[in-house]
């Protein structure tokens, strides 16, 4: 049996390389033998080898919806992947509450909303309110966060403005919408608006939605980027660290 | 062991609930009555077909929208619209469609003078007859046209409901035709996302929208014209919906109603809980965009769905039940027939909890058999939806044969995507495709199946009854604008003073205030 | 209308069925007795440990069969394997593994002088003690190797079975642990296309095969292994399965016995239907290979989901059940208990038939209910499966809801890609995500429903049943094995002198053959 | 709105050209942001653009699976796509029993088998029993035809000699069992045997299975190749058309 090759690292069938895809898609004219042929070449065109149209049928009007299964030898070098980890202890959150009374001496202050049209807010209470998620709780029972949940639909200089008046440590941002890119646009207004009022190192910046990677979040100038099965504790414990890393710059 | 066709739900508890949300609906009245909204004025002005919008820096702002402005502006608001559209055609001598044109000529008719008030008052009460004959000439006119056709409402199955939601309406055309045409019978084209918070409602056809298309006039017209299209190639009357909750609720039922739309989601609630829109503005917004409903034929959908995504659907039966009953008693007072009721629910439960297909099939049946003639709406499970879009496939499946077991009116199909992108034209195609089957292989069923009479399913549906009990007489001891501030609603709070659109609200009264249209739509308040 | 939460079966119709079929299974013992096979000579042999294979000319051919041909060739196979074995040890003088070694060495036992038959007999008698004897540890070995882990099968809910069918058996041991850990609770290795056509078991571990792997003693080993293994780590006991049906059916049901599988496919009506495999080779095969697995604890699984795929499976739900009532008898008469005969059946209508699910739950529910102690094997949908892997989702979840629905035994889980490839690992996990959901969230379900007596789904069943009583009066009129020749199964017709291994069987008389395992393993014939 | 592009026809998911393709597959490695990104890299690898990892998770031991939405621009032309059609009017089986007695003047006669060792019967008896198919009457029942069905599993050689002993006009072959493209040398052996024995031009070729194209069929030397959805009158009337075509060739 052949091995994983990890520098060349192809999809797994039920034969180790053998690179198994599955697609589905749509193309724009009617079922036939040729529109057959059609979604076969398409998919040899992007490099797929022993392909399958396992089906083909119509799709409303004018539409036809095709099944294929092919294989790939163009594998990743999955030695060379290098991606942001947003690691650090896994902690609880009465152990985070103790550390942060005992090397903060304060609770921390945190602020969140959905920030533009979006009112998508079950992550965010998720990760704010008491009731937390999937078993662990919430920011808000913590005795080491004081936490401002705005909800939904917030402008971003409203956002700034309170988490100002709230002498807030950190901003949570959360982003659910993602049609035409929306939440990147909006994650950039954010970054903008607090570089535009020279508050860019003020507030550690997180963010969440269920498109978010660490990476995408750092590379918008975020600190953290917290996504699917996200829990109130990771985000608590970056938080922290954080804020002690900062405080060790300070000292 | 015994078995019955139905659960053993106690109806005397059923009909007390019946009685505290009549009690409840009470209050709702009061606010109608000491209430109108820059939204009801403009609704009264849509249906004198006051339709023109004025470019303003790129975007088309609503004639009705000018006219409510300049009333506010010279505190006009409080006699209503009509007043002063009858004493602008009496001071101008003109008739409705010359004033349209002064109107858009820039006549402003918050600074004319007013004219004696009888003789106004008079000529109003005409423009009122105006408007709903107006109104149910183009409903009649929509009635005509689907004449002939099959009307798949009749059929002893489900009716399959679903969104499409491009943003671009011609591509929106696109895809309900192929909905249609691959099984589907109603259409709901989705609103730009926030369209809900905005006061006023777009002009025109329109292609840009964020997770949804615009509601407007020409949309709906477009939409309407292109499923009657289909229709007449398949002999069948597929339904149309749009979206009125919001800040236009009332404007966009007018506008729906004159464009033959047949069912418009419709539900204060879901503004207040969801959309942040002050309780008072929305809830007396929501009486006459009903009346409107009740006068076209055009069935109401409630939104009680959505508390159970943001709450543990399993513990939030009893908050929907008692919505339920709230908004079969405000639609009541509205005018609206039991059958044009399509009360919301949903399958939202984790689907990793054990016996979640008991659950859910207690829920659906109990609520099948407390509103026996409302053509329910059932809205698929998306919550708990992941990118996993084989899995959310099953979970359809399963909402499908729910639905079909409990002999639901209407199913809001999931999409396998649902968790990722609003639908692409194959989800819609897998999704239609998974109903009909399930649909059309279930058939029957509803007759088929007993429920043990001492069993698990029994016991939930009895437990959530009971909880509805408790909750509704609490609503009503509490006062229902004060339980909504206490989050008894999808755990969300909302203050009586808070949210969007509160500014639109204005107190009004018996004798000043004119507008006949309350009393000729059949309001009860 | 009244409920009850069985189906209104007539129980005399179905003792009925019970008395024709105990008719047909003496017919069948006819045959048993008076006939054996190469087969059941090559499965004593492996008993006694004979399980070494010679290469010959690249492929290793098992001594079993080695010996066996010996035998043919020198006439010599009326008095049985045993007999002969036992005559080879008095004559060189060598105990068994010593003439195992003389065998390996090339010894022909087809040729030694025979001794006196009463000494030879008194040998061959101990041997059959003693295969016996190394079965039963075995046996006991493996029993012992599954102790404190927690056995599914006492849940209440069925048992979720998945195939592997990678050709190679190594790849097989990753796909098996990988559905174990996904929520899978038996695992069969599908064999490769056609080995049951072989009439020997192959050697070894084995890399090649087309549409499955070889089933061979030392694939049944590695595979156990692995799933012990897992096993250990999940402190749950997984089964493992293979397939006895074919030429090799006895010496497979010894193999398995040996290395610990928990059920094995086995129906000689398969072997007859869709091998074309005389039918007489394969009948009295099938009873040696049910004592082997009667005395292991085998679980026998019938094949009658198959013969739903070459016909109408709403009209052939009588020739199923009438096979069912068939094989119950000749398992009874293998001395298989109740509780090990893994009767089967399928859900193979045609998905676009209306009220098809309730067709399907009215067959499944009765099936459940004249067989209530058989872990009933209930196979997907797959002849109606297409490429649309997401339909075919679909299909697999109202599979197993139904399953759960009606309390099968075993769900022999559907694939999305059933109509592409045998499955890919993303399948498999995708099947038991689908299925674990739906059993998990029916729990309890079965003591929930009750089903109307005089609707559809009673309706239904008992014509099922109707019919069934007039085929199997027909099957018993006619004969048995002319009723095969008629085409009353599966619509196939295959007379009784062909199929593949006719000369494999061999005529019997009492004085001459010799094999008390018979008669030790509890054999009623 | 763009309209279709026929000379570069991309997938369509919601937006007229925007390409759209869904993907799955599994890769050998435990889920972990550096799976997630190394999913994301391969189909970005693969030539997609706006790649979406919508799912990640664990399948079994050490494997990912992966649902991938993505986009490419990379067409096919369809106005050059060519594929040989089995085209021919649609006629219903009386009108082809009258035009094989009219113009051939006796039974066409016609010998089915799945060769090789595959055993799926069904798609052979659908064209050639009695019952036929979906409505449509199988070859058996035509007066027009005289039909020998061999069966399962029949080995090349006996099935030509029984060819040549039934005096047949065509043969029929089904391939069901695709596994390792087993299909494709089992139809190759057919070939090769007649060409062995001279007989390549003496029998109409059919073949018929779920993963056959016309295409393949003709490549591979058949005459036709039917596949899924296949009706025995489609089947007829164009044995009928081929007969019909070798009479004028040796009139
Ligand atoms: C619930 C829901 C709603 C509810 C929201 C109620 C509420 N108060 O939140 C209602 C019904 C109101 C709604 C409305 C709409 N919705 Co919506 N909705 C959903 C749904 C079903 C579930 C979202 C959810 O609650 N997930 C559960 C939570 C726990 O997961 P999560 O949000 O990912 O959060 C986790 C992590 O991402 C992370 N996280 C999230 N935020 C944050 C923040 C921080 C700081 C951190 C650290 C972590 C973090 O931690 C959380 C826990 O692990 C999704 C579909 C789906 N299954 O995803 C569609 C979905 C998001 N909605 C969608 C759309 C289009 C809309 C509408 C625009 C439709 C319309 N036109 O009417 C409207 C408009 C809403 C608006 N203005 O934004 C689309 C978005 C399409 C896209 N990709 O852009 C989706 C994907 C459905 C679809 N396929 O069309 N929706
Ligand atoms: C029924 C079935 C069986 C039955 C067959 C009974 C019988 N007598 O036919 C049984 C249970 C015996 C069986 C056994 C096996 N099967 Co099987 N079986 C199927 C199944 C479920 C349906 C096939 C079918 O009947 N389709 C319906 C007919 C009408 O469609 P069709 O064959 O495509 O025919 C149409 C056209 O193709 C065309 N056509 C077909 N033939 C011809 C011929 C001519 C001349 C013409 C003109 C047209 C034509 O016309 C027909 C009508 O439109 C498929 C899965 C699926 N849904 O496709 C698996 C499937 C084909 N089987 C499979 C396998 C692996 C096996 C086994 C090898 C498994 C095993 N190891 O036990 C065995 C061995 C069989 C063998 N030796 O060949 C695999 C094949 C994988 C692959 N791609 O190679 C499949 C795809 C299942 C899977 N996913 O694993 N199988
Ligand atoms: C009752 C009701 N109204 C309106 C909407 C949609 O509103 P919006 O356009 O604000 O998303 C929904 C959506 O679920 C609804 O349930
Ligand atoms: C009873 C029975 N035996 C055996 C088999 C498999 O046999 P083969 O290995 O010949 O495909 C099956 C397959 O469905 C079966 O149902």
């Amino acid at each position: 049996m052949a091995s994983i090759v990890t520098s060349n690292l192809v999809p797994y069938g039920d034969t180790t390389g053998d690179g198994a895809v599955q697609m589905s898609f749509t193309l724009p004219i009617e079922p036939s033998p040729k529109a057959q042929e059609a979604a076969s070449l398409l998919v040899r065109g992007w490099g797929f080898s022993d392909v399958k149209v396992a089906h083909m049928s119509k799709v409303g009007i004018g539409y036809s919806f095709f099944v294929v299964f092919g294989r790939s030898e163009k594998g990743v070098n999955y030695d060379k992947v290098i991606v942001p980890e947003l690691t650090g202890t896994k902690l609880d959150y009465k152990q985070i509450d103790r550390e942060i009374l005992t090397k903060i001496g304060r609770p921390i202050r945190v602020i969140g909303a959905n920030t533009g049209f979006d009112a998508h807010t079950v992550g965010l209470d998720a990760i704010l309110n008491m009731k937390g998620f999937d078993g662990d709780v919430g920011l808000e029972r913590y005795k080491g966060f004081y936490t401002v949940n705005m909800g939904s639909q917030v402008q971003v200089n409203v956002l700034v403005e309170r988490a100002i008046k709230e002498k807030a440590d950190a901003i949570l941002v959360s982003k659910i919408v993602t049609q035409k890119d929306i939440h990147i646009a909006d994650m950039r207004d954010v970054v903008s608006y607090l570089k535009k009022k020279g508050l860019e190192d003020k507030f550690i910046l997180v963010v969440g939605g269920p498109r978010i990677t660490h990476k995408l979040a750092l590379e918008l100038g975020y600190d953290a980027g917290f996504t699917i099965g996200a829990r109130p504790s990771d985000v608590a414990a970056f938080i922290l660290k954080r804020m002690l890393e900062r405080k060790g710059k300070k000292d | 062991m015994s078995y019955a066709a139905k659960l053993p739900l106690s109806t005397a508890k059923i009909a007390r609930c019946r009685s505290i949300a009549k009690k409840i609906g009470d209050d709702v009245a009061d606010l109608v009555r000491s209430h109108s909204t820059v939204g009801i004025e403009r609704a009264v002005l849509r249906l004198l077909g006051i339709d023109s919008a004025a470019d303003r820096g790129g975007l088309l702002y609503p004639q009705a929208n000018l006219v409510v402005d300049q009333l506010a502006e010279h505190g006009r608001l409080q006699e209503g619209v009509l007043y002063w559209i009858a004493n602008a055609m009496l001071h101008t001598g003109n008739d409705l469609s010359a004033l349209k044109q002064s109107l858009d000529d820039g006549l402003d008719i918050g600074t004319l003078p007013e004219r004696k008030r009888t003789k106004t008052e008079k000529l109003a009460k005409q423009l009122a007859t105006r408007a709903q004959k107006n109104l149910l000439e183009r409903v009649a006119h929509h009635k005509k046209s689907r004449k002939g056709l099959h009307d798949p409402a009749g059929q002893a199955r489900p009716l399959l409901y679903q969104i499409v939601a491009t943003g671009n309406i011609y591509e929106d055309l696109i895809q309900a035709k192929s909905a249609v045409k691959d099984g589907v019978e109603i259409v709901a084209v989705i609103r730009s996302t926030a369209q809900s918070l905005l006061d006023y409602v777009p002009h025109g056809a329109t292609t840009e929208g964020f997770g949804g298309t615009y509601a407007t006039q020409e949309n709906f017209r477009l939409m309407r014209e292109a499923l009657n299209e289909v229709g007449q190639e398949e002999k069948k009357y597929f339904r149309l919906t749009n979206y009125s909750s919001g800040l236009c609720m009332a404007e966009i039922a007018a506008l729906g109603a004159l464009e033959g739309l047949d069912c418009l989601l419709n539900d204060a609630m879901y503004g207040i809980l969801f959309r942040d829109i002050n309780p008072i503005r929305t809830l007396v917004d929501q009486h006459f965009s009903r009346l409107i409903c009740a006068q076209s034929g055009i069935w109401i959908m409630t939104g009680e769905d959505n508390y159970m995504k943001t709450t543990d659907a399993v513990k939030s039966g009893d908050s929907v039940l008692a919505s339920q009953f709230i908004n079969e008693r405000t639609a009541i007072n509205a005018n609206v027939p039991l059958k044009q009721m399509a009360l919301g629910h949903a399958m939202e439960m984790n689907p990793e909890y054990d016996k979640v297909i008991l659950m859910e099939l207690a829920r659906a049946q109990m609520t099948r058999q407390i509103f026996p003639e409302s053509p329910l709406k059932y809205m698929c499970n998306t919550k708990y939806k992941t990118g996993d879009i084989f899995t959310s496939h099953t979970i359809d499946t399963v909402f499908n044969m729910i639905g079909a077991f409990t002999g639901q009116g209407t199913l809001l199909l999931g999409m396998p995507t649902e968790a990722v992108h609003t639908p692409w034209l194959q989800d819609r195609s897998l999704s239609a495709r998974n109903a009909t089957y399930i649909v059309r292989g279930a058939e029957g069923m509803v007759n088929e199946l007993g429920f043990r009479s001492d069993g698990f399913i029994s016991k939930f549906a009895q437990d959530v009854l009971d909880d509805a009990v408790k909750l509704l007489e609490k609503i009503h001891r509490i006062g229902f604008l004060k339980a909504i501030e206490k989050g008894v609603f999808a755990d969300v709070k909302r203050p009586r003073t808070g949210g969007k659109g509160a500014s639109g609200v204005f107190p009004i009264e018996p004798g000043r205030y004119v507008n006949p249209l309350y009393k000729m739509m059949g309001s009860r308040i």
